[in-house]
C-alpha cells in the first residue's frame, strides 16, 4: 500500500488544523472504536465557507483527506462543499489505495454533516438526502472469496 | 533524514551477510536439482541433506528427516494445520488453536472449521498466555489437533508449550507450535518442548525471505500441502530451494552461536526501552507486561489518544521502522486481533506500537526512538478530538 | 573427470550471474518487508511491484495485478488447481486433465477426484499432442476446469494452447496451461493463448529456485491455496521473496532479450544431437518425432536394450549430466508416465534419455554426448541378457 | 537418493560379468517391463560355486548388487550361497538407498534359481522353500499417505 507524495504532503503538513471558537457549524463523523474520527468546524459568511478547521483521529489517508477537504472547501459556497465527493478528494491527493477510499467519504462526510449543522441552527433546510454515507468504515477486502483447499 | 534506525525485526530481518556469502555458491555454480542422479544433483543433494542435519540438530530432532523444508512460516504453517487434520484421509474432529495465532495458523483452521472439522479458539488471558487449564478445558475426546504459537508476534509473550502439549496428548491430540518467533531467539528443543509438529520461517532470523521449515515428528502422519514431484520424501512437492535452504541452516547456527551474548543485550535493550518509554509518554502503557516469560527483542505498546499508521508515517519520517499491529495486513483496517485477544479495548488497540530490536540494534537507536516519539505523540494527541475524553476515561479507569 | 557438461536444462539451470546481481541488495540493504508501511517497506513494495509489471509486460498480460508471485511452479499448479476448481466454495464438478501433465498438475487433479469432482484424463497423442478435438470430447456441461501443459517437459513437443483454451471456454469452463518449460524459451502471450491462468517456475528460467509465477486474468476467481496474513492481493499468503520475485522478473527480461539469437541457436544444437545421436546409436529413436511443434532446447530419445539410470550414471562418469524421465522422482521405479501417455512400449520407456540445451551449451557438448553415448549404449547392451531379443522384436516391428 | 562409493565402484567395475558357455545352473528373474531383468550362470564342483557369471538389465543398484553377489558366492558351498540375504548384499555394499532395497533381492532370487537349476537338473532335491521373494519390484512408495488439503 502506497501514498502518493501529495498524500504524504498534507499528511506530514496538515492545513487547517484546529478548532474554529464559536463555530458556525460542526460535524463529528466516524468513531474511535472503528479508528476514525473526524471533527471540522467552519464559519460561514454569505453563503461561503469563511474559514474551516479539522481534528482527526485516524491514518494517514483520514489526516490528509481531511486536510485537503479543508483546503478544496474553504471559500466555496456551502452548496459547493456539499458537493464535494470522495473521488474528487482521492483524486486531488493523486489517488488513494483502494483499502484508504473510505476515508474520503470520512472527509467529505464531516464537511457535510458540519454545513448541515450549519444550516439547522440556522433555521434552514437541511441538506437533501442522507448526510452521512451508509458505512464509512466499509471493508473492502470483506468480499473476499471462500478458502477452499 | 540522516538517521536510520530499524526496529522492526518482528516483521525482517536483513539477511546476514554471513548466510548470503553461503548461498551464493548454489545460484551459478553448485546449482544442480536435488533430484538429479548426477554428480551436480548429489552435490545439491548432500548440500541439502548437510542443511537439514544442521537444523535438526540446532533444534534438537531426533533425526534429520524429521525437518521438511517449505517457502516459509506460512506454508509450514498451512501444511502443519490442514496436513496434520485430515492425515491419512481424515475429514471431521476437533481442532483447537488459541485466539492471538498468527493469521497463518488461524486461517487454515477457520478453513478447517468450514470443511468438515469443528474449531475452537482458546482465548490466552490478559498476561498474554494461554493457560493449560484453559487449554484442558477446551479439549474434547474427539479433539485431534492442537495448535498455540511457542512466542507471540505482536506481544512477545512465551507460551508453556511443554505443558500445552502435555495436556494435548492426554487427550489423544497431536500439537502443533507455530515458532517463527522464538526460532534462534530462546533455548528450543523440540523435545523438551513435547510437540509433533513446529513451524519456523528463515526471514525472522537473518536468513532469506521464502525460506521455512516444518518439524514433523517421526511417525506423525501429515496429508503434505504442496503435492506434485514428490521431494522431501513426499511431505513437500517442489524442486528444493537449496541456496535458501542452506542460507535457513546456516543463519540458524549464527543464531544459535550468538545467542549467549545477544540474548542478555536485547533484554537489556528492551528493558531500556520499555523504562525509557513509558516514563516520558504519558498514559502509554506496555501490552501483557505480567506475561511471565517473554522473548528478549519484541516489546508492545499502547499509546492511548494516538492512531497507530499515523504515529508509524511520523516515526518513518524520523528515520524509524516500527510497527503497528502485525505487518501482514497493512492497510487493514481491523485493530490487532492478538491485542483484542489479551483484552485491549479496541480503541486503544488502534493506538498500538510494536518495537523488535535486533541483532544491529543500540541503546542510541531505543534513545533515539524515544525522543523523537514524545513530540509525535503530542502532536497527534492536539490533532484528536477525543483526547481530552479518552484521558478523562483513562483516568477513571487507572483510578 | 575432466570435462563438465550440463544438458539437463530443462530440471534446473545456473542463475544467471545478472540475475544474482540483482538480487543481492535486497538481501542485506533493501530487506524490508514489502508489507511495512515505512520506507524501507515501500521501497520494497516498489521493487516487488516493479518486478511484478516486468513479468507483466513480459507475458503479456492486461495489468500487473494479474500476476501473482509464488515459490515455484509447483505451488502455482498446485494453487491454480485446486484454487480454481473449487473457488467461491465449489465442491463438485468435471476437470479434465492431460495424462503427461507434471505431477504439479496431475496429484491436485488426482486429489480433486478423492474430494467430490471427477477427473478426465485425456491421452495426447503419438506425435506428443493434446487434440483439440480429444479435449471437445471429453468435455461435459458441468467442467469446471481444464488444464494442459504449454510444452512437454520431458518430450518438448508444445501443446494448441489457444485451441484448447477455445474449445474448453465453448463449453464454459476456465483454462489453465503449465507453462513452465515455455516460459522465456518461445514467444508467450498470455492474450493470444487464451488462458485464464498460467504457471511459471523460476529456476527454468536461470532465476532462482524456489520461485514462481501464477498468472491469474482479470476477474478470475480463485481460492488461495496459501492462506495467512493476505499478501498478494490475498490471493497468495506470506511475506513476499523480494529478492527471488525481483530474481524472477530480471531472469525473464534476459530471456526475452536473448530469445531472438538463442532459439534459433539452441533449435540448430538440438538438431545437430538429433542427427547425430540416431546416426550413430543404432535403435536409437527420437520420441515423439513427429510432434508438429516442439520446444528448440529438448530432445527424449528411446534407447532400446538399456536401462536408464545406469545410462545416466556412466555418462555422469564422463562429466556429462542428463536425466530419464522427469527429475523430480528420482528412485522411482516407474517409467515415464510421459512417454507412457504417448504409446511408447513401457520396456523401452525405460531406457529413455532426455537431453536439454541451454545458455551456455556448445556444438561440442552436444558431440561430446554422443561420442560418449556410443560405448555407455554397446557396454550396457552387452551386459544386457534380453539385446537379442529386443532387437529382434524391434526389427520386427519395424519392418 | 545417494549411492554409497562401493555401489559406485562395482556399477563401474562390475565383476564377473558374461555367460558361462554350459553353465551348470542359469537362473533368470525379473523382466523388462520393470526395468530389471538378471541372469546368472554358474558352474558348480564339489558343491561348491566354482564360477560363476552374470548379465543384467537395470539400474545401478542393480548392476552393483549383481556384481557383488557373484563375488560373495564365487567359493561358497551352494548351501551358503542359497543362504546369502538381501541384507547381506546390501550391507556388502555399504547400504543401499531405501527405494532401491529390492534391487538386492533380485540379486539373491537369481542366485537362487540358478542353483534351484543346477541342483533340479542334477536330479537333487530343489531348495526348500519359495525360490524367488514375492515381489521384487515392490514398490516402496505405494504407502503414501492419502494427499487432504
Ligand atoms: C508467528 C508467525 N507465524 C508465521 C509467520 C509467517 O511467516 P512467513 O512470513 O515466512 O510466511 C510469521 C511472520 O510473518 C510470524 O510472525
Ligand atoms: C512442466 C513443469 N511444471 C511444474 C514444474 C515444477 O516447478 P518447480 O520445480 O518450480 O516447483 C516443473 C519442473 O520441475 C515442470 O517442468
Amino acid at each position: 500500500m502506497l501514498y502518493s507524495d501529495k498524500v504524504m504532503e498534507h499528511f506530514g503538513n496538515p492545513r487547517n488544523v484546529g478548532v474554529i471558537e464559536d463555530a458556525d457549524g460542526i460535524g463529528e463523523v466516524g468513531n474511535p472504536i472503528c479508528g476514525d474520527v473526524m471533527k471540522i468546524t467552519i464559519s460561514v459568511a454569505d453563503d461561503r465557507i469563511d474559514d474551516i478547521k479539522f481534528q482527526t483521529l485516524g491514518c494517514g489517508a483520514a489526516i490528509a483527506t481531511s486536510s485537503i477537504v479543508t483546503e478544496m472547501a474553504k471559500g466555496m459556497t456551502l452548496d459547493e462543499a456539499v458537493a464535494i465527493t470522495k473521488n474528487q478528494v482521492a483524486e486531488e491527493l493523486g489517488g488513494l489505495p483502494p483499502a484508504k477510499m473510505h476515508c474520503s467519504v470520512l472527509a467529505t462526510d464531516g464537511l457535510k454533516v458540519a454545513v448541515d449543522d450549519y444550516l439547522v441552527k440556522h433555521g434552514r433546510e437541511p441538506i437533501a438526502g442522507p448526510v452521512k454515507s451508509a458505512d464509512p468504515n466499509f471493508d473492502p477486502h470483506e468480499d473476499e472469496d471462500d478458502h477452499a483447499h | 533524514m540522516d538517521r536510520t534506525v530499524y526496529l522492526d525485526y518482528a516483521a525482517t530481518t536483513p539477511t546476514d551477510q554471513r548466510v548470503v556469502d553461503a548461498m551464493l555458491p548454489f545460484f551459478t555454480e553448485r546449482f544442480g536439482n536435488a533430484n538429479s542422479l548426477y554428480s551436480l544433483g548429489r552435490d545439491a543433494a548432500r548440500a541439502l541433506e548437510d542443511a537439514r542435519e544442521r537444523v535438526a540438530s540446532s533444534i534438537g530432532a531426533a533425526a534429520p528427516d524429521e525437518i521438511v523444508f517449505t517457502a516459509g512460516g506460512t506454508e509450514s504453517d498451512n501444511t502443519a494445520i490442514i496436513g496434520l487434520a485430515t492425515a491419512g484421509g481424515r475429514a471431521a474432529g476437533h481442532v483447537v488453536v488459541s485466539a492471538f495465532e498468527h493469521h497463518a495458523v488461524l486461517e487454515p483452521a477457520w478453513w478447517l472449521g468450514k470443511h468438515g472439522f469443528e474449531v475452537t479458539e482458546v482465548q490466552p488471558r490478559t498476561d498474554g498466555t494461554v493457560h493449560p487449564d484453559d487449554l484442558a478445558a477446551a479439549l474434547r475426546d474427539d479433539t485431534v489437533l492442537v495448535s498455540v504459537m511457542h512466542g507471540n508476534n505482536e506481544i512477545g509473550t512465551l507460551q508453556p508449550i511443554a505443558e500445552l502439549a502435555a495436556a494435548a496428548h492426554a487427550r489423544g491430540a497431536l500439537f502443533h507450535t507455530d515458532a517463527a518467533q522464538t526460532l534462534g531467539k530462546v533455548d528450543l528443543g523440540v523435545a523438551a518442548l513435547g510437540v509433533d509438529a513446529a513451524s519456523f520461517s528463515g526471514h525472522k532470523i537473518y536468513g532469506p525471505k521464502g525460506t521455512g521449515v516444518l518439524y514433523l515428528k517421526r511417525g506423525t502422519r501429515l496429508a503434505p500441502y504442496l503435492i506434485g514431484g514428490g521431494q522431501e520424501s513426499k511431505r513437500r512437492s517442489g524442486t528444493q530451494n537449496v541456496a535458501g535452504n542452506v542460507g535457513f541452516a546456516t543463519a540458524l547456527e549464527i543464531m544459535d552461536a550468538e545467542r549467549p551474548t545477544e540474548a542478555p543485550r536485547l533484554t537489556a535493550l528492551r528493558d531500556r526501552l520499555v523504562e525509557g518509554l513509558l516514563g516520558r509518554i504519558e498514559h502509554a502503557r506496555l501490552n501483557a507486561a505480567d506475561a511471565p516469560e517473554r522473548l528478549p527483542h519484541i516489546a508492545n505498546f499502547v499509546i492511548p489518544g494516538v492512531e497507530g499508521e499515523a504515529m508509524l508515517l511520523h516515526l518513518d519520517a524520523a528515520g524509524i521502522a516500527v510497527s503497528t499491529g502485525s505487518a501482514c495486513s497493512s492497510g487493514s483496517l481491523k485493530p490487532s486481533h492478538v491485542l483484542l485477544a489479551i483484552g485491549c479495548p479496541v480503541e486503544f488497540a488502534h493506538g498500538s506500537l510494536r518495537v523488535s530490536l535486533g541483532r544491529f540494534t543500540t541503546a542510541e537507536d531505543v534513545d533515539y526512538l524515544v525522543d523523537m516519539l514524545v513530540p509525535v505523540a503530542e502532536r497527534l494527541r492536539s490533532m484528536n478530538p477525543l483526547y481530552e475524553k479518552t484521558v478523562a476515561a483513562l483516568v477513571g479507569h487507572a483510578g
